[in-house]
């Protein structure tokens, strides 16, 4: 009968799983990424779970969300609305239903439609039967009868074999978007037979089974008229692994440790949505990354501090209320003049605000959340996988310029994950020459004097503790220009303020000019920054298409601009900045360029939708 | 210059010492050289951390690499230098304000953790640099800027917070008895692990005569008591007192009045005696115990382990960078 | 409704309660509960300030004034609370990790200042909120998602902690004692002046089991020991086991073993016993103290003081503001 | 003799004292200013102290400075040049001698100038002989030598005698500038004679003669030419008393609670410049107001929170890095939508920096350094008295919208003093109406909504612990529009992301409209906050008369700004802003009116001079 079933080329699928926040909505998810990616698609996924640590199952509340788009070409954002969406209960049903697109698919568990579950959701009737999803294409499977059914002959208690139920999905999808099925079956002997960490040799034939049985079921029913066939994404070749922003980070910290021959460390606090930074980083003892979880975030900073003053390669990681804490300790070495990386996985605010919602609100605390003017360079990541070449840039700047450098990620793509090439060590850039920690014997008959710098990046002479013969003390009060001594002077502090600004003003001549995604002038662009990059990278691509008069600038560091930009916003009529707050970065475009920036606010959790972005700028061209 | 030749004066740095003439600091400082010189360490081997205050200009004036960091975090700052290079000698000097007011944090888990830190905390019961507000270890009812009716919150010891913690050194002295001070900082500087050093030290200008029932030729010695290994603990002026225990406390009695045996011996290596010893307060009519009052190598420091574990994971996993970056779920394009 | 007729679901607001199914937490809610209704005030005199985590959001679930703070400050804003408002019946709940890693500093200054705050540390062992990272109460070794390799920080031992600031109120209770938890909030409740109450919990996401080793039926009795006002500390499933003294510390003995007078009796009065009480682990081969360890009632809080000093000031000086606004050197133009 | 020198009629006298930080520079600048102020001029002072708290007694770093200017007219800065100084010493000498205005008089204790003593500042000869202070007109007075003498009968250390010389100066002074002797005598006797506090006779006698000894010195030697006479100045009738800038915050808050009927309440730590606020405000405890030392300056505001949870007046009082430190928790007063005043006492940054010196460097810190979108009123002091008005109606604005407002000083208009108005309680704004705690009596039939707002302020309604029966829960999560409870829904969210920022924009239409000084258009307009206001309107002041086409406008409410702000700003063709930071209003001004703003940077720890405003218009204006 499969073979009834029609096979759709499709550029694009977007799929969404949802479910009780218990039922592993983001592993299954996870494993659709890498089946997909496995065979060659590009992939970007979302997901969205609820903040209580376990909200109670069967409730709207407690629904967790996993949106992906797999497609043939690069992908930049989860997809506006899903063409698939696997809902595991009523509440999810409830909950996720109006998303997907007219006409798109639903698939769920029937046997999960009880009366009591449809009662706490407040069906009154049952939705697969009612009409509720009258213009959706419902595909109503008894998943537990089924895999029960299949795994009939193993003495397991039903409760786990429901939970097989996951596979089973995994099977029909597998069929659907017509995947390789070796690929799960090797990764389910990896994650549970017998080469697995800790073996389960029951669960790998229960799931494998469980696998199967959907397979069977897709190909045997008559349920499916239509299977979706996606080519290869013309993706660059090489070693790809799935990967979240946070864990992506979490490696270029080792990474950039080891390329530097520095000891990496990181003092922090944990704190959502960065934690799996820090879990992750944890288990690098092996690579030599120190890493510290302090009292506080204060502590965290701290520690990262003397690390720096003591010549390992510091980072400190957290979120907003984190980063709230830290701005003193930041100022710290902003005026030590020592390398520091502060990574920030935005959430939420103010305050404590919505601790697992993304948001990219940080931005002018990042900027400005210091006393006195205390500028540093900021970076932004634009995706999870690229979180790993941000964080590594970040401590490249840090380590050049003796600044602490602020890296913008997100808990979308923090948590988020997608592809990412891995590169070799090989590949990546030698940061030894950024380290030349100044030692006697390189300046014969020179005096050390910790304030001198390189004329041009103006990164001070630094010498670390244990440095033969050098020994010197430093502070937080301001310092003379040259000895570093404490300095009352009015002059020097104008000095030194002004150097200290210099500093990172002029990184931005070296920084690479903002590329152009469209015409070099026009109508409209559109500068996204951060997270925003994918919707905006689709809607402008979109838009071209489209024929519209409209062009793309992502800024990767926010901070200084690069050099072109203002360039290149004047050759536009009128320039729309989307963001997932109240206009932050529009507030250092528009004081720095006195242009009228537009901004899109959106402040609601969520990353925008290509659409969203789409719609305004076809507002802003009057159509 | 030969490491093993360093004398105290070595450790003096040529800047101009600010603090005011007849602060305690100077005397303190003198007896951290002398630790210094204990330590054994080349100076360039040695990083003092300090927060802010006046006691925490303290590295300034030492011949050695010297951090003056931010008001209250020198002990976390303290700790990133230590595990970062553990090969360095690190001390910390910080004021009571410092350490017990916004440092009360870095400074009970950095004690938690027993960090190989020799920390001198300068307690002048006062913040001298912002010029005379009350601190944590003020007194009830002295009278300063910020408490001109007197204070109302009750003196935090540290010492005590300290053991609350799991110190595995304290040790106390007083800014007017030089030797004393030398030696807890010579003691302190070859402990292996957390060195809680607190020398009461007098602030001429805003706190004078705080520790005078201490340091007075005549009151002094009635109601101080040095304690030492092994000895038993009589004290006064002409050695008439003597503590001994009560119940689970400590109290003091006349030596002609007890039986020499009950006379307390002191045992640095017994925490709870410890605990009692560093609480005792002239006005519960008890001596303030000065001295090593507890010191306990066996317990490993945090950085030893740190590095311990790290050498642990390597000879388990051993994983090279491009292993760990290619691990988990890989496929090829 | 009358005041006086309250009882324990007078308590309980509307919203729905998000703890884990089995987690610890359901059960010292129903103790602090019992509490209230013990400390007598009306539901709109009491107000409950608590920081972030899971036990945090302990406020949402009373039918009380609740404010669900920051992480960590709870110790600090219910001061603000209490001095601001002396007359309300201030609680805070908070969680070993908000209460003494980020929350440590203004958690030891509360108690220091003996704030007549009613102070319920709910101690998993762990961070529950954010997913599972050891806390500064975990165990050495302990595995957690930042401690893949095992914990190697010292674990803090609160009480211990708080004995060492100066706590006027210390007890310790178990959420699977239920009774003995209630005891401890009634009391808590009743005590004037800072009640630190912990209450170790069951985190059954990412902790599970972390106090088996007291609340398991055949092994429990001999690791813990409920001490009780008055009453020998004998201990152990068949009453086997007893305390008695050993230097200043305490060490166990079989019952059978020594003199009926050498056994301990609790005296909730005495500070230095209840420290080292506190002090007391299973792996020192001591049972942990469980109950009201020390209560006394004699020092005066705070946020009395703070009135009796403004009483004071205005019999003495009563300045009408035109008066003070007048005061110094003044002229007429 | 006396009546031989000239009196020359002055409009204003610019002095500036100068010696030891140990001796009392401070105290005798005060008390001219008293003496002054008493005879009817206006005065404007600025001290200059070392950071150490006992700088080396005769060096260049431990001179202490005062300057002030006194007037026939208002009197906005403490002037630029000294028309005289007076030296103690050979450092002060050294240190201050080259800001002298040209012919200007130097005033100096030649007893003072041993060899040692000049060694010690390096002079190689005496400059008071070898021609060093050609060109002014210097006065070498043996003071030491004729105190004594004057005490030459009294039981006295000579060390004491020599310290009388501060009111041997003041007696040459009163006489120099024609001032009342009675008034000296009568505040003599008041700090020391039988009325003090701590009556001290030896003292009261031995300053009196010294100070007829300085009369009489002036009165029969030939030494002085010329005497200055200014007229009284035109200032409002009233009761004065002479008052810094923190002493006027301290009242406020005392005053402010008073005329709210709540009881004040200040959760603070100490820190430089602000710590003089806190010692004042802790003498209040018999009006009531209670203050509480906290640990740490996170501990001071979070139980200022705590306190206006449970209803009272809070306030909170830092400078910079204890701002720093509070970011966290002033969005928890934020996201709680309760009433707080952040007195913000800004000094030299960044981090540690420059703690005694004076900065207006937190202006962004204070508009951007929390996490997430998080806006709060902001207002700035303009000088010390106004302090007072300013904390005022920071509580009022608090009050009436249930808003953090952070009020903006700094440790120049923090630390200086001058003459203030008393006004009596009476006169103060009533602010009972802005308190109404929600009670269910005056709503009968309604329910308490936490977040149910005044469609008007957008103020909440707010019931506080006691209140009968209308006990709730709210917390620093996202709430819930109308009744608090947390929600994590994403309209909710946008929704109130923009009513956070509303409260604080539609501020701006009930705040008084910028006042301009000067023609409504013109050249160049120039721009003040905080403590430049008295440059900028004394510079704009003198281009006026001179005809140039200068405006002025002093930003009382740095955020929002004034209604009318664009209007005026479009009406002129260039706009300057003075500040002592690198461009940190300007920045808020460009991206608000896409004006090109000059910024005029000045971080040398020290207010804005008359002339450099002045040049500064002029070379805009082409001149
Ligand atoms: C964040 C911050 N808060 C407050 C201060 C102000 N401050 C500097 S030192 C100090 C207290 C000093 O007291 P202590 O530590 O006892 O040192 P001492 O001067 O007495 O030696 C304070 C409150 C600061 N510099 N930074
Ligand atoms: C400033 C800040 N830092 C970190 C966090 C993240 N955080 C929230 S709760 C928590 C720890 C919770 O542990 P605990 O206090 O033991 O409470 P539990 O969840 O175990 O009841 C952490 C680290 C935060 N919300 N705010
Ligand atoms: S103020 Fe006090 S502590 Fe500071 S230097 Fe002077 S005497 Fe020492
Ligand atoms: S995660 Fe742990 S502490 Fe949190 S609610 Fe669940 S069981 Fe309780
Ligand atoms: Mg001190
Ligand atoms: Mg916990």
């Amino acid at each position: 009968m499969a073979e009834n079933a029609k096979l759709t080329k499709s550029e694009q699928i977007v799929v969404k799983f949802a479910g009780d926040s218990g039922d592993g909505m983001q592993l299954i998810g996870n494993q659709l990424t890498a089946l997909a990616a496995l065979d060659g698609n590009d992939v970007n996924s979302l997901p969205d779970y609820p903040s209580e640590i376990r909200a109670p199952s069967g409730t709207i509340a407690g629904v967790s969300g996993f949106q992906m788009c797999l497609g043939d070409h690069k992908i930049y954002t989860a997809g506006d609305h899903p063409d698939v969406l696997v809902a595991f209960n009523p509440a999810a049903v409830k909950h996720s239903s109006k998303d997907v697109k007219p006409g798109g698919m639903i698939i769920t568990n029937s046997d999960s439609f009880t009366e009591k579950a449809l009662e706490k959701v407040g069906y009154e009737g049952n939705p697969l039967e009612d009409g509720t999803l009258k213009g959706y294409d419902v595909k109503a499977i008894p998943m537990f009868t089924l895999v029960r059914e299949a795994l009939a002959d193993m003495d397991m208690p039903n409760a786990a074999k429901d939970r097989c139920k996951n596979f089973f999905t995994m099977g029909v999808l597998c069929w659907l978007f017509n995947k390789e099925q070796q690929l799960v079956l090797d990764f389910i002997d990896e994650k549970f037979g017998a080469k697995a960490k800790k073996p389960l040799a029951q669960v790998a034939e229960a799931n494998t089974r469980a696998f199967k049985a959907g397979l069977n079921y897709g190909e045997t029913t008559i349920m499916f008229q239509e299977r979706f066939d996606l080519g290869a994404a013309q993706i660059e070749k090489g070693l790809y692994r799935n990967i979240t922003g946070n864990d992506a980070s979490a490696l270029a910290i080792a990474a950039a440790g080891y390329k530097s021959g520095l000891q990496p460390f990181i003092g922090s606090y944990p704190i959502t949505p960065a934690t799996d930074l820090l879990h992750y980083a944890s288990e690098f003892k092996d690579l030599g990354l120190v890493t510290m979880q302090m009292e506080d975030e204060i502590a965290g900073i701290c520690t990262a501090v003397g690390a720096a003053c003591a010549g390992n390669l510091a980072f400190t990681t957290t979120s907003g209320p984190g980063l709230a804490l830290k701005t003193e300790a930041a100022g710290m070495a902003l005026i030590l003049e020592v390398p520091l990386v502060i990574v920030n996985v935005q959430r939420g605010g103010p305050c404590t605000g919505l601790p697992t919602k993304t948001e990219q609100s940080d931005l002018l605390q990042a900027m400005f959340g210091r006393n006195g003017d205390s500028y540093m360079p900021i970076i932004a990541a634009l995706s999870p996988a690229d979180c790993f070449d941000a964080t590594y840039q970040g401590a490249k700047i840090a380590l050049k310029y003796r600044t602490p450098v602020i890296v913008l990620t997100d808990g979308y793509i923090g948590q988020g994950s997608c592809p990412w090439k891995v590169p070799t060590m090989d590949e990546l850039e030698d940061l030894t020459p950024y380290v030349n920690f100044w030692k006697p014997e390189d300046h014969p008959g020179e005096t050390y004097q910790p304030y001198k710098r390189d004329p041009e990046t103006l990164a001070r002479d630094w010498a670390i503790p244990g440095t033969k013969g050098v020994q010197h003390r430093i502070g937080t009060l301001e310092k003379d220009a040259l000895t570093g001594a404490v300095s009352h002077d009015p002059m020097n502090h104008q000095i030194m303020t002004e150097t200290r600004k210099a500093k990172v003003d002029n990184l931005a001549a070296v920084l690479p000019e903002a590329e152009i995604n469209g015409a070099e002038s026009g109508k409209v662009l559109v500068i996204s920054w951060g997270g925003t990059f994918g919707a905006v990278k689709g809607a402008v691509d979109r838009l071209i298409e489209e024929g519209k008069s409209v062009s793309g600038i992502n800024l990767r560091w926010v901070w200084p601009f690069p050099p072109n930009l203002g360039d290149l916003i004047s050759r536009f009529d009128k320039i729309l900045v989307p963001e997932l707050n109240m206009g932050q970065l529009s507030v250092l475009l528009r004081a720095k360029f006195l242009v009228d920036v537009q901004s899109l606010s959106k402040v609601q959790g969520d990353p925008f939708r290509e659409y969203e972005v789409i719609d305004k700028v076809n507002e802003m061209l009057g159509e | 210059m030969a490491d093993t030749q360093l004398n105290k004066k070595d450790f003096a740095s040529d800047a101009e010492v600010k603090w005011c003439p007849g602060c305690g600091d100077f005397a303190i400082m003198n007896a951290v050289r002398s630790g210094m010189v204990a330590a054994g360490k080349p100076r360039d081997e040695v990083a003092i951390v300090s927060g802010i205050g006046c006691s925490s200009r303290f590295p300034y004036y030492m011949e050695t690499y010297g951090f003056h960091t931010i008001h209250g975090r020198a002990a976390a700052v303290a700790s990133g230098v230590k595990v970062a290079n553990p090969k360095l000698d690190v001390w910390v000097v910080s004021g009571d304000g410092d350490s017990t007011a916004i440092g009360g944090n870095h400074f009970i888990h950095a004690i938690r953790r027993n960090i190989n830190l020799n920390y001198v905390m300068i307690n002048n019961k006062i913040y001298g640099l912002t010029k005379g507000q009350y601190s944590p270890t003020s007194e009830m009812g002295q009278y300063s800027k910020t408490s001109p009716y007197g204070v109302i919150d009750y003196p935090m010891i540290p010492l005590v917070a300290a053991m609350g913690v799991g110190a595995t050194f304290i040790a106390r002295g007083l800014d007017s008895i030089m030797k004393l001070s030398t030696e807890i900082c010579e003691r302190g500087a070859k402990h292996h692990g957390f060195s809680m050093m607190e020398i009461y030290a007098n602030c001429v200008i805003y706190n004078d005569g705080a520790h005078k029932a201490l340091s007075s030729k005549e009151e002094g010695p009635n109601n101080r008591i040095i304690v030492r290994h092994g000895e038993k603990m009589i004290f006064g002026t002409e050695d008439q007192f003597c503590l001994v225990q009560d119940g689970f406390g400590i109290k003091k009695a006349t030596v002609a009045d007890v039986a020499e045996g009950d006379i307390l011996v002191h045992d640095e290596k017994d925490a709870d005696m410890a605990t009692v010893l560093a609480g005792m307060r002239p006005d519960a009519d008890l001596p303030l115990a000065l001295g090593i009052i507890y010191a306990d190598d066996s317990k490993k420091t945090y950085d030893d382990m740190v590095y311990e574990q790290i050498d642990c994971v390597k000879s388990k996993l051993g994983r090279t960078m491009d292993q760990l970056l290619q691990e988990g779920h890989t496929w090829n394009v």
